[in-house]
């Protein structure tokens, strides 16, 4: 392998891109990487294959590798492992400009989206149809809501930090606990969506959300925050508890939808692949993670100071998983 | 000396025997060739193919035992410590001293002394020749890596050599056997024929390649997820399970999507075998060959473009069209304007799915109905048969098996489609019969839970191999069924 | 017998009396035939609409606002220190892009003090003006302290805006081209500095993260070396195993087996053949990721079934009589099969190569799964080396968040439309030359 | 062979008709071209009312494009041009608001080939009359069916297996079932492209007798090779030569006395 | 017509030849069953080395499948099954060992059917010498393929197209093309499946001269429906009726006073 690889999530995806150009650039002596892209799962599954110039150097993931992941990986040789933040997803709920504003809150995403919300202190099949019915400052416009499906990594934030807890500030999950559910089930309830059209998965890309929301204009949808920047003169973002989303406010942890984003290097692969120690510790440089650089730019949320330094310093030293 | 090069000394004597042989027998014809049992030409491809043929079997069975044979040798020879360890540990050590013994060639002498006097420095070393070691070496590796080495490089010299004799010999041989009545073409058929069997079988190679690589990871997750669950359950929903039990895993019931695997194809297929077998008609009988020359091949430009064009087609254009369509008649039927189609329905991925089968459908009929013997034409129209009555009365019955055939193979491709029905009819499961909500298929759930952010190793995963398979049988018994309905048309016709 | 010589008007009475439904089944056939057209307009009818939306929004693709201004190759910014004679990497991470700014600045006669206009000028310019300029030093370090007009791409944004896609009614805030960056486009292009030009890139960069230097040269060159392998494996192995089964295998249960396991191949959704291809090909034969040798092979598997089906039905077609004069005459079967009925069954073998070849050139799925939807900037040189596809830019594209893309998908997508039209007419001539009716 | 004799009676008897009969079918200034070939120079050839008329000549010489212009069965080549005017019973037959359908169903023909449909032997037979409606009842079909096998001497042969596929008999079954399949539409007018070249002599002879009764009905244009079986069949006999017609006469009179040059050497074999 | 008598001059001298002569073919108690269906039974008929031998009989008989058992062109037919042995020059052709393919070349065939290849006329000819390596120049194969066609009574027409496809010649020359095809591999024995059954009289008769002069060197067995012929070309003639071989004779001996009186009543017309 004369030549950097990297596969895994399609989220990380762009950034990767734009690190592997701009590194490129930088060390004309070696080869661009190849990023691909097919999803965090298949990447670790591919990373976690064995040490070998025929794997993969690296796996791109826009959640935290599992403990049984890392279990496998180890019993293929894969033992040392460098884990890499790279930064933030910021997550946000978008309507079309001509769309009413909406300014949500968990709860209202909860009573909006669950399958079963509390009414008069049962559980019940969730009856709002219009979001005027969730709230009532809202406007009276069918609910139509654009979600991750569940391949997406992005779903599980979404339920953890919307659903979730939505459903503990309606008092619903104390309502199941107190009729004879345990904790972990009941969370598990909260985390269900309603299936009867409201809420429609979407399993492949924000830009099919966004061609939904085009052609479904009082449609909300949830998109990451680079890629409604992108979009800003066609989409309107939604407050979340009050705040609006931004680079920034994510950033600072005003904002509660976001996720991290990271990539794993093969530490075996260090030495033998030429280039790779270099790109890792490019990508890490704050002239690509830093608040200034092209990736933040482009929409990710940059890790606060004190982390960036804590990768680069765990970089530095290849720390061990 | 590589594998490539005894591989090119040997293609070189296989071309020195096709010159060899042709020569030798059109001397020994002495002028007349019609003497000979066979052309030239088959003399040399005979010569040609003896040399070549044992020759390159040698070579690559013997490189495969050989390699086995160090394999092995390595193995054995691991230290006891290492052998206590399990498996997998010691498959990693196998396969760095395996890497390493490739480094080390490269290496040169002085390089090889620093690792030798630390081996610390190997890794890098190693490193800077693009090879990884997943961990720090140990000495004992050295030796086995160079042990393997040299036992690989011996092994490969002496197969090589082995196979060059064999050409060489098996040249000789072919030449000796030059004769006026010799039956070189026989021998030369014979190997072709033997070669035609090989390409059939590889259908039957690819479907046993399908069926290994889906089986073991279906296995993983029948261990998980009871099969009857999966494949009479009628819910959907890979991470909930039905009882709320949090432990259990969720519900991987088949049913929604095979439904909807169904429903769509059987959609697309109503919409464009009509179209389709009326296209076929019209350019194989009415069409001037003008006309004929012209929409074939525009139809055959549908089959062309990418689904993912149609699925954006879809998502952009059909499906909200048809949503504002059923939402101003049913407006102008009852006042109330709501639409009663959505935008991603089984009607819009049917539809859009039934525009890419068009052509398929057009292209093969058309040219099984033009198979059919101009003299069956001849006979109707000769009788005062109107075009269409011959072609409804004649034609068609006589080419119906092949049709039925093109039509069966066009359904197994909706059946089998992706990306339209992930754009135009949706990801959800759902256990419904309107054609005017959105269903899945098999091979949306198949590309969705393996492009994901899912646990690899979790059931969720699994189950795209479990579907794979599933989906592989369905179309098989389908298939079967299908052949034996065309053979019986065909007994009946012939 | 002679009475009814003895009445000649029998003859004609009989039709006089004859109704044979004439009307009726003028009308039946005419409905036919109306059938028939509409059958023909419908499908023409959709291909117009995919192709015009399509074109309607790829064709402005081919074009590229580019930027023309005298640039001065200041040794100040790219060698301060003066070491390229010892140290020649400084001539490749030299800060490039500001001297491609100052450049426009000083076109436009703006103060290089002026930090906002700066900042502004950044987004109007290409960040690929680095890779530009770097290769041009590079080829002659001579040019260093001279001032030489370059040509290069202005940023996305502004070539979007440029080419009048960008919506300038919406809120500035709400834009990604802001009204400074208009002023600067509109002044440039006043100056005639600033224009639309054919876009050769796209046709011959890699892959970009950045909209305006992304191309197709990759995609273009995998999807060939794809196409070739599937071509040399899919076509004759797939003849010879029709061949086989249609001219010599004896009718019985293996070749039953056989018959249905090929038809059922062509069932097989293409996504399998990706998880088949991961296996076989690079989890066991250890062939390389992201490689268009993989792709060829999965695909050439994946397109044999179709290629067996049509020439199994073109070989089907060509009358017995034709193989019963070549054997009367003493040709072998093989010397039949490969001297006459082959060549015969050709155009129908080249029907079916092409709806194959077709196919496999617009397959996304399978290519997924063997790492071929990557971002990858170098060209292959080889089949083993990292590759993309066609439908796999475009699916990359379609995905990709920056408005600019949109664009790039369709002319990508018009471009593996005009390779697919290539293919069918290339095929279309081969089969007019041979076709014929029994 | 008895038959023969019965022919040359019934051939005195024609001899007085032939004067009062008009003419069934007109062919004028008749030209035809395959695509820039020209195959047929100017034929002038009128086919006489309820008599035989047999086209010869040599091979290639254009026989069977003048008869598949009289049904216009040439209208289904590509490329072949007709040109001139052909009438039947007055009307032209190539006059655009004329249906072919009912021309074909006037003018049957019979192929050089035996063409039977895959289908079962009855069904064959019953396929033109369901067609033009010439049955009402399964009664009424099967009739027309057992008298046109019959008519075609194959009622015998097949009577038992009329279920059985038409493509499952030999070559000469298979002609005779074209036959009976033409027949069963009862058209005014019947081409026959050497109907007998794929016959036995014993088929042959009952075609000819066929031909021979049918003659009382209709009128019959065939083409053959064999000069007896002109001489045995046709009243009138037509000479092609090169796309030229070269003569047209009385049977008798063309076989003993032709006005041709051409004529006589064809008939003697001098040419070819 | 003079060759008339040419071959009856012939024939006179024939009759003391054939009792020197000895069989080229033999053919012991052949059977031939076409699936289930049993089509020939246990025929003992024997092929006398440069002679032509005429097989007669109704249509549907068997004549094809027994003239197809001597060259085993009945092995392309799926489901044909052939029992007893069939020998040429005491090898038995139905031995494993034995390479069809050669014997097909030593036994060539003409078909009922015209079957050119969709090649130029040239190529058509060409082809079987080509195989079989007869020609080691161009000059050599051009003198073997005008020679060829000249043999078939075709050169003079297609001399000057000889690049033209074969298919497009009319179905006559098209016939006269596959005779001249299987003459230049000069086979020993030539079968011929009614070969003039798309002749007109005059190619009829030159084929028939061919035949003559062929006989000189070739073996000959042709299936005629016309008994005219049979009389004319042959010297010996076998007559079948429903699978069975009837009664084989010296041709002279067969028209004026057969053994079996199914034969008389065959030729008399009386059955078929
Ligand atoms: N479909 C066709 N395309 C081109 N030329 C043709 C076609 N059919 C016939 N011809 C040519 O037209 C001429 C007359 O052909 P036609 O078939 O009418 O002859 P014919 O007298 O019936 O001959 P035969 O006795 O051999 O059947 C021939 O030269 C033939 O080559
Ligand atoms: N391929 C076949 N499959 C089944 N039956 C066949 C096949 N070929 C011929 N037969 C049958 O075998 C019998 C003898 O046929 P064959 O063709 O030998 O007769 P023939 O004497 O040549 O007749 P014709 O004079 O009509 O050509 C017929 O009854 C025919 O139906
Ligand atoms: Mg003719
Ligand atoms: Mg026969």
């Amino acid at each position: 392998a004369d030549q950097i690889h990297i596969a895994g999530s399609s989220t990380v995806l762009p950034y990767a891109k734009i690190v592997a150009e701009n590194f490129a650039e930088t060390y004309p002596d070696f080869k661009a990487p190849v990023v691909e892209s097919g999803g965090t799962g298949a990447g670790l599954k591919e990373f976690c294959k064995g040490a070998g110039p025929e794997t993969i150097d690296i796996a791109n993931a826009s959640r935290k590798i599992k403990d049984s992941e890392l279990e496998t990986c180890k019993s293929n040789g894969v033992t040392d492992i460098t884990e890499v933040k790279i930064g933030y997803d910021g997550i946000v709920f978008a309507l079309d400009k001509s769309a009413p504003d909406l300014a949500l809150t968990p709860t209202d995403v909860y009573l909006a989206l669950a399958a079963e919300v509390p009414v008069d202190g049962k559980m019940v099949a969730n009856p709002n149809t219009k979001w005027k019915a969730v709230n009532a400052s809202f406007s009276d416009t069918d609910i139509q809501a654009f979600i991750p499906g569940e391949k997406h990594g992005t779903r599980e934030v979404f339920e953890e930090k919307l659903l979730v807890a939505g459903c503990k500030a309606t008092g619903a999950l104390e309502l199941m606990v107190k009729g004879g559910m345990e904790e972990k089930a009941a969370e598990k309830a909260c985390k269900a969506v309603r299936k009867d059209g409201k809420a429609v998965d979407i399993d492949g890309d924000y830009s099919e959300t966004l061609a939904r929301i085009d052609a479904n204009k009082t449609a909300v949808g949830v998109f990451g925050l680079s890629f409604y920047e992108n979009n800003a003169d066609k989409l309107k973002v939604s407050t979340v508890n009050g705040v609006v989303p931004t680079v920034e406010s994510v950033a600072k942890g005003e904002y509660p939808v976001s996720r991290p984003l990271f990539f794993y290097v093969k530490k075996a692969h260090l030495e033998a692949v030429p280039g790779l120690k270099e790109y890792v510790e490019f990508f890490t440089g704050d002239q690509m993670i830093g608040p200034e650089g092209p990736l933040a730019e482009y929409g990710l949320i940059p890790a606060p100071d004190a982390e960036r330094e804590a990768v680069r310093a765990a970089v530095s030293s290849w720390k061990n998983m | 000396m590589g594998t490539s090069v005894f591989l090119l000394i040997i293609v070189l004597i296989g071309v020195a025997a096709y010159v060899l042989g042709r020569s030798r027998a059109i001397a020994v014809a002495a002028g007349d060739e019609s003497k000979l049992h066979s052309r030239p030409g088959y003399f040399g491809s005979y010569s040609a193919i003896l040399s070549l043929l044992p020759a390159l079997l040698v070579l690559v069975i013997g490189m495969a035992i050989g390699s086995e044979l160090v394999d092995r040798s390595l193995r054995n020879a691991l230290p006891a410590d290492v052998l206590s360890k399990p498996v997998e540990e010691q498959n990693v050590i196998f396969h760095m001293i395996q890497g390493m013994s490739g480094g080390i060639e490269k290496m040169t002498t002085e390089e090889k002394a620093t690792a030798k006097a630390d081996i610390s420095t190997l890794k890098a070393i190693l490193g800077s020749k693009g090879v990884p070691l997943a961990r720090e070496p140990e000495p004992f590796m050295v030796d086995a890596a160079e042990i393997y080495s040299s036992n690989a490089s011996n092994v490969r010299l002496s197969v090589g050599i082995l196979s060059v004799a064999v050409a060489l010999l098996g040249m000789f041989f072919a030449l000796s056997r030059v004769s006026l009545t010799f039956r070189a073409r026989n021998r030369v058929e014979h190997v072709v024929l033997a070669g035609l069997i090989i390409s059939s079988t590889i259908a039957i190679l690819t479907t046993v390649g399908i069926i290994g690589s889906l089986i073991s990871e279906t296995v993983r997750f029948f261990a998980v997820v009871p099969p009857l669950d999966f494949f009479f359950g009628t819910v959907w929903d890979p991470r909930f399970s039905a009882a709320g039990d949090a432990n259990a895993h969720g519900q991987f019931g088949l049913i929604p999507l095979l439904l909807g695997t169904v429903y769509i194809a059987l959609v697309a297929m109503l919409i464009a075998t009509p179209i389709g077998l009326f296209a076929a008609i019209y350019m194989s009988e009415y069409a001037s060959s003008r006309i004929r020359s012209i929409v074939k091949p525009l139809l055959e430009v549908l089959a062309g473009i990418p689904t993912i064009v149609y699925g954006f087609f879809a998502l952009i254009t059909i499906g909200p069209f048809f949503r504002d369509f059923s939402a101003q008649l049913w407006g102008a039927l009852t006042g109330n304007y709501t639409n009663f189609i959505e935008a991603q329905s089984v009607l819009t991925a049917g539809f859009v799915m039934s525009i890419r089968l068009i052509p398929f459908v057009s292209s093969l009929s058309d040219d099984i109905i033009t198979a059919v013997p101009r003299a069956m034409r001849d006979g109707s129209l000769g009788l005062g048969a109107t075009r269409s009555e011959t072609m409804k009365r004649v034609l068609l019955p006589a080419a119906l098996p092949g049709i039925v055939g093109a039509l069966l193979l066009t359904a197994s491709r909706a059946i089998g489609e992706t990306m339209i029905v992930v754009l135009a009819a949706g990801v959800a499961a759902n256990l419904q019969f309107s054609p005017f909500q959105p269903m899945t298929t098999i091979t949306v759930k198949i590309v969705n839970q393996l492009t994901g952010d899912l646990e690899f190793n979790s059931p969720q995963t699994l189950v795209a191999f479990a579907l794979g398979i599933t989906l592989f049988v369905i179309t098989l018994i389908l298939n079967v069924y299908a052949l034996y309905i065309v053979r019986k048309y065909r007994e009946q016709y012939e | 017998m002679t009475d009814a010589v003895l009445n000649p008007a029998l003859g004609t009475s009989l039709s006089g009396r004859r109704d044979i439904g004439l009307a009726k089944r003028r009308a039946a056939e005419r409905r036919f035939r109306i059938y028939g057209v509409t059958a023909i307009v419908l499908g023409i009818l959709f291909l117009i609409m995919l192709l015009v939306s399509i074109v309607s929004k790829g064709y402005t693709s081919f074009f590229q606002t580019m930027i023309t201004v005298p640039v001065e190759l200041s040794e100040t910014v790219i060698d301060p220190s003066n070491k390229r004679a010892t140290d020649p990497t400084v001539l490749v991470t030299a800060n490039y892009p500001v001297i491609a700014r100052n450049a426009v600045a000083q076109a436009l006669g703006i103060e290089k003090t002026d930090k906002a206009a700066m900042k502004a000028i950044k987004d109007v310019v290409s960040d690929s003006v680095r890779v530009k300029l770097r290769d041009l030093v590079a080829a002659d370090p001579a040019l260093i302290g001279k001032t030489v007009p370059v040509t290069f791409l202005a940023s996305a944004n502004i070539d979007s805006a440029y080419k009048g896609q960008i919506d300038l009614t919406v809120p500035e805030a709400d834009r990604k081209v802001k009204d400074v960056q208009l002023k600067i486009m509109n002044d440039l292009h006043q100056k005639g500095m600033l224009g639309l030009s054919f876009n050769t890139d796209f046709f011959t960069l890699g892959a970009s993260s950045r909209p305006e230097a992304a191309g197709l040269g990759v995609a273009i060159l995998g999807s060939l070396y794809t196409m070739l392998i599937v071509l040399a494996l899919a076509l004759p192995i797939g003849v010879a195993a029709s061949i086989y089964l249609e001219e010599y295998a004896p009718k019985n249960r293996w070749t039953d087996v056989i018959e249905v396991n090929i038809s059922n191949l062509a069932a097989v959704p293409s996504i399998v053949y990706g998880l088949l291809g991961l296996s076989i090909f690079i989890n066991f034969m250890g062939l390389p990721r992201s490689a268009s040798i993989v792709g060829g092979l999965v695909l050439a598997l994946m397109t044999l079934p179709t290629i067996i089906i049509a020439t199994r039905a073109a070989l089907k077609a060509v009358p017995p009589s034709i193989r019963d004069a070549a054997l009367g005459l003493g040709a072998s079967k093989t010397q039949t099969v490969f001297h006459h009925v082959l060549p015969l069954a050709m155009p129908g073998i080249l029907t079916g190569t092409i709806i194959g070849l077709a196919n496999a050139l617009g397959e996304t799925a399978p290519l997924l799964l063997i790492g071929m939807v990557a971002f990858v900037v170098d060209y292959p040189t080889t089949p083993f080396d990292p590759a993309t596809a066609l439908p796999v830019q475009i699916y990359m594209w379609a995905n990709e968040a920056e408005r600019a893309f949109v664009e790039r998908t369709s002319g990508a997508i018009i471009i593996l439309l005009v390779f697919l039209i290539i293919m069918n007419l290339g095929a279309i001539m081969l089969r007019r030359r041979f076709e014929r009716r029994w | 062979m008895n038959m023969v004799t019965d022919i040359e009676v019934e051939k005195a008897l024609e001899k007085t008709m032939t004067a009062v009969q008009d003419y069934k079918m007109i062919g004028k200034d008749v030209s035809v071209y395959y695509g820039e070939k020209r195959a047929l120079f100017d034929v002038n050839l009128n086919i006489r009312k309820n008599t035989v008329t047999a086209l010869i000549g040599p091979s290639g010489c254009g026989k069977s494009t003048f008869l598949r212009c009289l049904n216009r069965m040439n209208d289904t080549i590509d490329g072949c041009r007709v040109t001139g005017k052909i009438t039947l019973d007055t009307a032209d037959i190539y006059d655009p608001n004329l249906d072919v359908v009912e021309l074909r169903a006037r003018v049957g023909m019979v192929f050089q080939k035996p063409n039977p449909f895959p289908k079962s032997i009855y069904e064959n037979v019953a396929y033109g009359p369901k067609i033009h409606g010439l049955a009402r009842t399964k009664a009424q079909m099967d009739e027309i069916v057992e008298k046109s096998l019959q008519r075609a001497g194959l009622w015998n042969e097949v009577k038992d297996r009329l279920n059985e596929p038409g493509t499952g008999l030999s070559g000469g079954q298979q002609q005779r079932l074209c036959i009976a399949r033409a027949v069963a539409v009862s058209p005014e007018v019947i081409l026959m492209d050497e109907p007998c070249s794929a016959l036995d002599p014993i088929a042959t002879a009952k075609v000819e007798e066929l031909i021979h009764e049918l003659r009382a009905n209709f009128t019959i244009v065939i083409v053959t090779h064999s000069m007896q079986q002109a001489a045995r069949v046709s009243q009138r006999t037509a000479m092609f030569h090169l796309g030229n017609l070269v003569e047209e006469n009385d049977t008798d009179k063309m076989f003993t006395n032709p006005d041709d040059q051409r004529t006589q050497d064809y008939i003697m074999g001098r040419f070819g």
